[in-house]
């Protein structure tokens, strides 16, 4: 028992401070590609950790308890966690794409091989 | 020591979070950076979701999780596809 | 007709998986729930598998490429993922940033890949995927620390066009 | 736990009329939108810590997908 409370501590912590670090880099960061690199990455490890800390929660209360509740809640929270990691990714990618189309422009950028492509569709 | 408390700290901070970025929800320059706000507060929201249902021990508050994922997803896809298609159209 | 089988099966399983409570088979399934199962999951089976193997392609239903995606998942792409958040923390804290728009061409020809490849990209370090030539599979990429002006695969991406070539070509 | 359950609450209907002012007052409408989404993603929230988790269901997918997909709607169809 004090060793899951201990890991679920952890983990919490983890997924906490990482999800704080995204909406930090959201205001910190110069533009739009920075700011989607902080929110993109940084909350979906955060949520992977606070989902995982239910899910070890779960998982064990079912063993020790035998009521399938927290077994269903467990593999409800893995779902859960496998369509936001899809969605997050995809979505940052839409994000990203109509940005660079509708004219925002990378700031202080030493690079940007796609203002030459021709991209056309 | 009550199991409740571990998760509804954590979810309470999320939703402290949600207020900071609505701040770029206020201040964005362009359009995207309020589409990347409102990208960010769902993610926020679906992880909130899934610490306060297992704070109040019930499963089908999970299920609204998954619901919200997906579709706060389309709803992120189709203004990306809306500023898409208004370049292309000028 | 293997894609109908397939397309079953998976609706089967995915309506097992958020159908689950309690009951006598295996105390999370009822036998009236099965059942329900069976048929809800045939209808879907009928209208998507018209949908889902559109190409006549059934390269990716064999099970060795999905244990080498599990393999792929838990160990170079879990570690990626770590080193990402600890480069990303680093920068937010920091500020330090050397932003730039890259293209790399992986050579990858089959959509399900170049999905695969553009969804590791954007969660791992320092890289997001922003746009893609149609034509030949071209990624462009938004890198936050450029390093040298003409990369290589390896730079922005490490070993993971290998591996996905292994999943999903 | 009672006293942080109050707390979320004041802190959600914070942040869902802040949002709902952002909705009026910008001279855009598109941003107007996005602020009127945040909205009702909230109020969705809202619900599901009231112990009403089928009005979530209701609120997360008419609010969050259909409302915003009529509003865009409505703004091509003007635009051109």
């Amino acid at each position: 028992m004090t060793v899951l409370i201990f890991f679920l501590v952890i983990f919490l912590i983890i997924g906490v401070f990482f999800n704080g670090l995204g909406t930090v880099g959201l205001m910190r960061f110069p533009d739009v590609y920075t700011r989607l690199h902080a929110t993109t990455k940084c909350t979906t490890f955060g949520s992977i950790f606070t989902s995982f800390a239910v899910i070890i929660y779960g998982f064990y209360f079912w063993k020790v308890s035998g009521d399938s509740k927290y077994g269903v809640m467990a593999l409800h929270s893995l779902v859960a966690l496998a369509c936001l990691v899809i969605t997050n990714a995809t979505g940052s990618h839409a994000i990203a794409r109509a940005a660079y189309r509708s004219g925002v422009m990378p700031r202080k950028a030493v690079i940007d091989e796609l203002k030459e492509a021709k991209l056309d569709e | 020591m009550n199991l409740f408390n571990v998760f509804l700290l954590p979810a309470v901070l999320l939703i402290l979070f949600i207020l900071t970025s609505l701040f770029r929800l206020v201040l964005g320059p362009s359009i995207p950076d309020r589409v990347v706000a409102l990208d960010t507060i769902n993610t926020l929201v679906v992880a909130g979701m899934i610490l306060f249902g297992a704070a109040f021990q019930e499963v089908i508050y999970i299920d609204v999780a998954i619901v919200y994922a997906l579709l706060s997803y389309i709803s992120t896809l189709y203004i990306a596809n809306y500023l898409e298609r208004r370049t292309k159209d000028k | 007709m293997i894609g109908f089988v397939f397309s079953f099966l998976l609706s089967f399983l995915a309506y097992l998986f958020l159908a689950a409570s309690q009951g006598e088979i295996l105390g999370l399934w009822s036998q009236s729930e099965i059942i329900a199962a069976c048929i809800i999951s045939l209808i879907v089976a009928i209208i998507s598998s018209k949908v889902l193997f559109q190409k006549k392609q059934y390269r990716l239903l064999n099970p060795l490429r999905w244990l080498t995606f599990l393999i792929y998942l838990m160990g170079p792409f879990l570690v990626a993922l770590v080193k990402a958040n600890i480069d990303v923390a680093y920068r937010v804290i920091t500020g330090k940033i050397n932003p730039g728009i890259v293209k790399i061409s992986p050579n990858l020809k089959s959509d399900a890949a170049i999905t695969l490849l553009a969804n590791s990209i954007t969660l791992t370090p320092g890289t997001l995927s922003v746009d893609i030539d149609e034509s030949n599979n071209d990624l462009y990429i938004h890198w936050i620390n450029v390093t040298n002006l003409k990369p290589a695969i390896e730079d922005v991406c490490g070993n993971f066009p290998i591996w996905i070539r292994r999943i999903a070509e | 736990m009672s006293n942080l359950i109050g707390f979320a609450h004041v802190a959600i209907l914070v942040i869902m009329i802040i949002a709902a002012f952002l909705a009026v007052g910008y001279k855009k409408i598109l941003p107007s939108v996005i602020a009127l989404a945040v909205v009702s993603l909230l109020l969705s929230l809202e619900f599901y810590l009231l112990h009403a988790p089928d009005v979530a269901i209701a609120e997360a997918g008419i609010g969050a997908g259909l409302t915003m997909a009529i509003f865009i709607f409505a703004i091509q169809a003007t635009r051109k």
